[in-house]
């Protein structure tokens, strides 16, 4: 018996010293940290997030660090889940004690996390989150990079008006960036006086959209706009043609703009309008913006994506900032943060009063013969838009 | 059982149980309980936020664990869907505290409350269900109310959740923690040292003969189950105002549901100190292994899972009992 | 043996069903509301034709996922929270056969013609269904066999860890995004109704399958020394039956029609690791409406859950959201009033 | 051969015309059964003959389908398992169902009334001691042998202090020692003033302890008599060895 108690003594002291590791980095380090959601639903675009900021990580170490001090990135898997990454924002500020702050990716996540960054009067760039109620609650430590996930179907929907539509059908993933993109599109649409034909959620499991689609066919829309993410998506583009129904415009956010769209639906992609923050697209003309693309390209083999683009902004913004400042104090980049106007490959960073950045807006691309090609706003356009998208017998066959 | 009593049977016996144990080793037990709870209550003073939250939490299990093992462990129908008391309890103190700018803590009598009224409603039906068909039972309902939160927007903010108003809570949400754990483990001593625990004990060896042998089951099987939803609705709602955020699908999660049983079942189920020591145990596991191994992290869990269940069922308390370091049975 | 209960128990509890109805009854009265200010746009019978058409496509599916689980179930009494990740591995597997294995130059066989890809399926399903029964008997062998007939909580708990490993393994192997088959597009036109393809297949293998699963039941001996363990392990065994190894088909059996749920899924819709959550509480409210291991039983279940999910889906406005509400009050409500299924299935004590 | 001159008040068990049957099989038919006060009576018949099913039909564990039971005059019919035990109708098993992971002392302080503690722990070991398995007291009841097990669910049904006891077979598989133990306390119930009904196949045990026997058939009663009337019955003899 007293063996017992000296083991689990033994034991529980162990534990405890394993559990609470002082932050192991060297004092003249600048930690940088955050949650990210390594695994679960999210991962996929948060690993983007996560390259970018690899990319500015090892860059800014190379050219001699920040304020002089090697950067050291400490990402931690919140397992796409908002209450997990609360608990870890609080062990990072609070225990790890890291210098700077990055934030999770996904609307929800950050959302949660806000209040969190906001007690210990964390700066943090949103590089992830395009919800703008998450700026509507008089925080002050939360700055907005993207553009608004209300503007994400606006494009869409000026080009159905442009061209007459008047019937349109929205549906949405039941979380919060696909429910404002929706509503969003819902307000423009009725801005434009179009008629919204339907307007509906489906939970973040769906798979089989069949019936859903139905309603669409059976409602007489002309265009369909998606508050959707990948899967959604992808699903809602085959079961269209599997049940041979033909729309004016299919447009969707996020899902269109990820490469795996094209090459997972192949031609079935084609003509599929999607929104977009950011395009590697060299003719958006803004600074840097080409050496990113091949920088980037060259680190992990592939073309940035949206995603990677933000991570790397922010990491870019915070940069400025903390040089501003001259030091990493919390108010003082705070400040810096609130008036800081800067120009990156991103586009234009520069916050409002809430802190949202009201520089930056939408982009809508169509996929054409395998390529995202730029088609709104007409300042930006690579090519007119193919609208009405061809009916799916009078495509060419596969 | 000594000599003398097999002699004399007729000896007066102890009139009660506590004077039962001899004299020192009650007050022993006393001390360290005294103690533990001492320091309890000045960890907040010793250590971090991060250390508090990470206590918190802890705590958090030992509430959840033990609250499961009074009609799991005790009674013997396994509840697959416990976390919903959880829920109830998240969602009323947010919606409180959101919506109607409640202070937290005058939410949490109700949260417990709202649990035990789901629970009144739902075991009356369900607690006739035998075996696995309760097990479902239970966890299809988990799922209605996943549902209905997502669905129902107007309360819940459907998958949207709800932000409470940002405040600074660790140490007041840590010693409200700290004292529904040591109210739900006190309940659960109470429970387990009175002829109500030992009857929740006979209907979980063998029902019908416990029913025959004057055990009203159905009423009893009822009073454990909403016992047993109290607690979660209370720490629930404590754990919603220390988040300051919740969602339906990480409020009604299925796996709230599988550590509440893998803890109990650690630490051996229906006994009073099995839950709360399987789940320090498995908690500080659990957030070392994520820490460090965040991919092996589900991977290890599911096999530690199946691991426990098939060579250490009984759990920590069987196995000490079995070595005769813990007596067998609360009534000597 | 129920306690006789004096009658305010009832009044309260009648008030407090009322009150607890009342929730999805305002959810669906307001969808129905929306529904009827659409519905005179909508509904005509092509339309309500497809919709059913579409369900009975997608509860085929369902019936065959269901047919394992309630095989499993009615045999040795495991709730086996691991089937929808079985399911799972069979996507997978015909995920790595048909974009790993399979060169590009073949995708074409199976896209371009109807019955090639029904073939191609078969063919598929042929290699891919002995490997899932050996693994489904190495699980039962392994994990389930020392604990068959004992408490419930057991086979739950093992099950359950079972699907976080493969869950998890799956995740650090393939990431947890979803992946697709770029199978056979487009829709079979007849009329106004429109079938997809991968669901025209879909229902001929699962007819196939189902009904190969019927004969065996019935004619086969073995088929008969299963369904002789389902009614009664004890009887059985006396009988002669080596249950340990009826266990061991058993669970293969299931675990094979787990993964030809998996391989039709594949070939239809979008599936990741994390997959068998959506169809798992769907087969228990299909398994509970059918009846414990009642296989005609869970083919209608099946079905009806299949045209049920549509038609909410359809006609309720919101209806995404109250189609998944759908399977999880049926499945209580079944279990709560008549738990042995709309068919009768197994007796229980 | 029915008991003659019987007062109401004499029987403590008065069973009218009981039926129960299950599916298309009527396992006790149309079956009545006068117990008198304070006796040691066996209630014997061929496997099959609904001896069990009336125990639970008894003691409410099963409903019947028709016919009536009074217990001291009061109707029982309809009554749930513990109402039934608690106005003072205990019984023990054919198959053991002793509360297996709960020591011995425990599973019989669990049937308890409701009462003082201390009373009811005294009473508990008196009970243990009673069959000898005092020092058992703090063992799992399913550790205990088969004998020892049969004794606990004994002395359990008697924990309540009920005035009439149904023995469902208890001396199966108990070795003579212990036998002996039991039928010892059975006495000394029956001295007590206590009423006893004991299922049995030990027929040397039946006709050497029990002043009065029923015999059942297919559910049915065929006899009822002292021991030495039933040994003569050709009906009995018949069921027994009639059918074979």
């Amino acid at each position: 018996m007293k063996n017992l108690k000296g083991f689990m003594t033994a034991a529980a002291v162990a534990a405890a010293m394993l559990a609470f590791p002082a932050g192991a980095w060297a004092a003249q380090e600048v930690v940088v940290g955050g949650a990210i959601s390594l695994t679960g639903r999210y991962s996929e675009p948060a690993g983007r997030l996560k390259d970018g900021r690899t990319l500015w990580v090892e860059e800014v170490n190379a050219r001699g660090g920040l304020l002089g001090r090697k950067v050291r990135l400490v990402l931690r898997d919140d397992r796409s889940d908002p209450s997990t990454a609360v608990k870890l924002y609080e062990r990072l500020l609070t225990q790890e004690k890291v210098d700077l702050c990055v934030a999770p990716y996904s609307s929800p996540i950050t959302e949660a996390t806000a209040s969190i960054t906001e007690r210990y009067k964390c700066p943090i760039v949103a590089d992830g989150a395009a919800t703008r109620s998450i700026w509507g609650k008089g925080r002050k430590y939360i700055f907005g990079l993207v553009g608004p996930s209300d503007d994400y179907l606006r494009g869409a929907v000026e080009i159905a008006a442009k061209k007459g539509y008047k019937r349109i059908a929205i549906v949405n993933e039941d979380s919060l960036f696909s429910k404002a993109a929706a509503n969003g599109a819902a307000m423009y649409a009725k801005k434009h006086g179009l008629q919204v034909v339907l307007k509906e959620e489906y939970p973040r499991t769906q798979t089989d959209f069949r019936p859903l689609l139905l309603k669409v066919k059976a409602l007489n829309a002309d265009a369909l706009l998606g508050g959707s993410y990948f899967v959604d998506a992808a699903a809602i583009t085959r079961q269209l043609k599997e049940l041979n129904i033909n729309l004016k415009i299919w447009a969707a956010t996020v899902g269109p703009g990820l490469p795996r769209f094209t090459k997972d639906l192949g031609p079935l992609a084609e003509y599929v309008l999607g929104s977009t923050q950011w395009e590697p697209v060299p003719a958006l003309g803004y600074p840097g913006i080409k050496e990113f693309i091949a920088k980037y390209a060259k680190r992990f083999g592939e073309k940035p994506n949206y995603h990677a683009s933000q991570g790397y902004a922010a990491m870019l913004i915070l940069e400025e900032a903390v040089k501003k400042a001259g030091k990493l104090d919390r108010e003082a980049l705070r400040e810096q943060l609130t008036k800081l106007d800067m120009m990156t490959h991103y586009g234009r960073y520069k916050v409002g009063p809430d802190g949202f950045n009201s520089g930056k807006g939408l982009l809508l691309f169509q996929i054409l013969k395998g390529e995202r090609r730029l088609v709104w706003p007409e300042e930006s356009q690579e090519v007119a838009p193919v609208v009405p998208l061809p009916a799916w017998d009078k495509r060419p066959t596969m | 059982m000594s000599k003398r009593a097999l002699e004399a049977p007729a000896a007066p016996a102890p009139a009660s149980l506590a004077e039962e144990l001899p004299a020192g080793k009650a007050a022993l037990q006393l001390a360290a309980i005294a103690l533990s709870l001492f320091s309890f209550v000045l960890w907040p003073g010793l250590v971090n936020v991060y250390q508090i939250s990470f206590v918190f939490f802890g705590l958090q299990y030992v509430v959840l664990a033990s609250s499961w093992n009074i009609i799991s462990g005790f009674t013997g129908y396994v509840s697959f869907g416990h976390v919903a008391f959880f829920g109830i309890g998240s969602y009323t103190t947010a919606i409180l505290v959101a919506k109607h700018g409640w202070p937290w803590y005058l939410t949490l009598p109700l949260a417990g409350l709202l649990a035990v009224v789901w629970a009144a409603f739902i075991g009356f039906p369900c607690l006739r269900l035998k075996g696995p068909y309760f097990a479902i039972s239970m966890m299809g309902l988990n799922e209605v109310l996943r549902v209905v939160a997502l669905s129902w927007e107007s309360l819940t903010g459907g998958g949207l959740g709800i932000t409470m108003p940002n405040a600074e809570n660790s140490v007041s949400t840590y010693y409200a923690g700290l004292a529904v754990a040591a109210l739900t483990v006190a309940m659960c001593y109470a429970i387990a040292h009175s002829r109500f625990g030992l009857r929740l004990a006979a209907i979980r060896e063998d029902e019908t003969a416990a029913e025959a042998m004057g055990v009203p089951t159905t009423r009893y099987k009822m009073y454990a189950f909403m016992l047993s939803a109290f607690w979660p609705g209370v720490i629930g709602g404590i754990v919603a105002y220390k988040l300051l955020y919740i969602e339906p699908d990480s409020t009604f999660f299925i796996a709230i549901t599988v550590n509440m049983i893998t803890m109990a079942m650690l630490g051996g189920k229906g006994t009073v100190l099995g839950p709360v020591i399987g789940a320090a145990i498995l908690y500080t596991a659990q957030e070392l292994v994520w820490w460090y191994i965040p991919w092996l992290h589900l991977i290890a869990y599911g096999a530690f899972i199946i691991l426990i269940v098939l060579f250490v069922p009984r759990g920590i308390m069987g196995y000490l009992i079995d070595r005769g370091w813990v007596a067998k049975g609360v009534i000597q | 043996m129920a306690e006789r209960t004096p009658g305010w128990v009832y009044a309260v509890y009648l008030a407090l069903a009322l009150a607890g109805a009342g929730l999805p009854l305002a959810l669906a009265w307001e969808g129905f509301v929306g529904w009827l200010a659409q519905a005179r746009s909508m509904t005509s019978l092509a339309v309500t034709l497809q919709v059913l058409a579409s369900g009975i496509l997608q509860g085929g599916l369902y019936a065959v996922i269901a047919m394992g689980l309630t095989m499993i179930f009615g045999v040795m009494r495991i709730i086996n929270v691991a089937h929808g990740e079985f399911l799972m591995v069979g996507a997978y597997m015909a995920f790595v056969f048909f974009m790993m294995l399979l060169p590009e130059e073949l995708h074409s066989l199976f896209t371009s013609n109807l019955g090639m890809a029904i073939l191609g399926v078969g063919v598929f399903l042929l290699i891919c269904l002995p490997l899932m029964f050996l693994f489904g008997m190495g699980v039962q062998r392994l994990l389930l066999n020392p604990v068959v007939g004992g408490p419930e909580l057991t086979p739950l708990l093992i099950t359950f860890g079972l699907s976080l490993i493969l869950i998890n393994t799956f995740i650090s192997v393939f990431s947890s995004d979803f992946r697709a088959i770029p199978y056979m597009s487009g829709a079979l036109v007849v009329g106004n109704l429109a079938l997809g393809y991968p669901q025209v297949i879909s229902v001929a293998v699962s007819a196939a399958v189902t009904g190969g699963v019927f004969g065996f039941l019935k004619f086969s001996r073995l088929g008969k020394a299963v369904r002789a363990t389902a009614q009664n392990a004890d009887v059985a065994m006396v009988c002669g039956v080596n249950v340990e190894r009826i266990y061991l088909y058993t669970f293969g059996f299931g675990t094979a029609l787990a993964a030809t749920g998996g391989v039709l899924i594949s070939i239809q819709l979008a599936f990741s690791p994390e997959i068998g959550g959506i169809y798992i509480l769907r087969s228990f409210a299909i398994i509970i409406l059918g009846g414990r291991g009642n296989y005609l039983g869970a083919l209608a279940g099946g079905i009806l859950l299949g045209v049920i999910e549509g038609f909410i889906s359809f006609f309720v406005s919101q209806g995404s959201q109250l189609q998944e509400l759908a399977a999880y009050t049926l499945l209580v409500f079944m279990l709560l009033v008549r738990p042995q299924g709309l068919l009768g299935g197994i007796a229980d004590e | 051969m029915r008991a003659e001159g019987a007062v109401a008040g004499e029987f403590i068990l008065d069973i009218q015309a009981m039926t129960k049957r299950f599916g298309g099989v009527t396992a006790v038919n149309n079956c009545s059964i006068r117990v008198p006060r304070n006796i040691v009576a066996g209630l014997i018949g061929p496997n099959g003959s609904g001896k069990t099913t009336l125990f639970n039909l008894l003691t409410g564990l099963l409903r019947s389908d028709g016919g009536d039971y009074f217990y001291k005059g009061e109707p029982m019919v309809g009554l749930t398992p513990h109402e039934i035990f608690n106005r003072g109708i205990s019984r023990t098993f054919q198959i053991i169902r002793v509360f297996r992971e709960m020591t011995a002392l425990e599973n019989l302080v669990a049937v308890s009334r409701d009462g003082d503690l201390g009373g009811v722990r005294r009473r508990a070991l008196e009970l243990l001691d009673f069959v000898t398995l005092l020092r058992l007291k703090d063992e799992y009841a399913g550790n205990l042998s088969y004998g020892q097990q049969k004794l606990l669910e004994f002395v359990r049904a008697l924990m309540s202090d009920p005035e009439v006891l149904l023995l469902d077979e208890p001396a199966a598989g108990v070795n003579r020692t212990l036998l002996n133990t039991l039928l010892d306390r059975i006495r000394q119930l029956r001295g007590q003033g206590k009423s006893i009904l004991i299922v049995e196949h030990d027929m040397k045990v039946v006709m050497n302890h029990c002043e009065k026997i029923f015999v059942l058939d297919y559910g049915e009663l065929i006899a009822e008599g002292l021991p030495e009337e039933i040994q003569r019955n050709e009906q009995v003899i018949e069921a027994y060895f009639g059918h074979k």
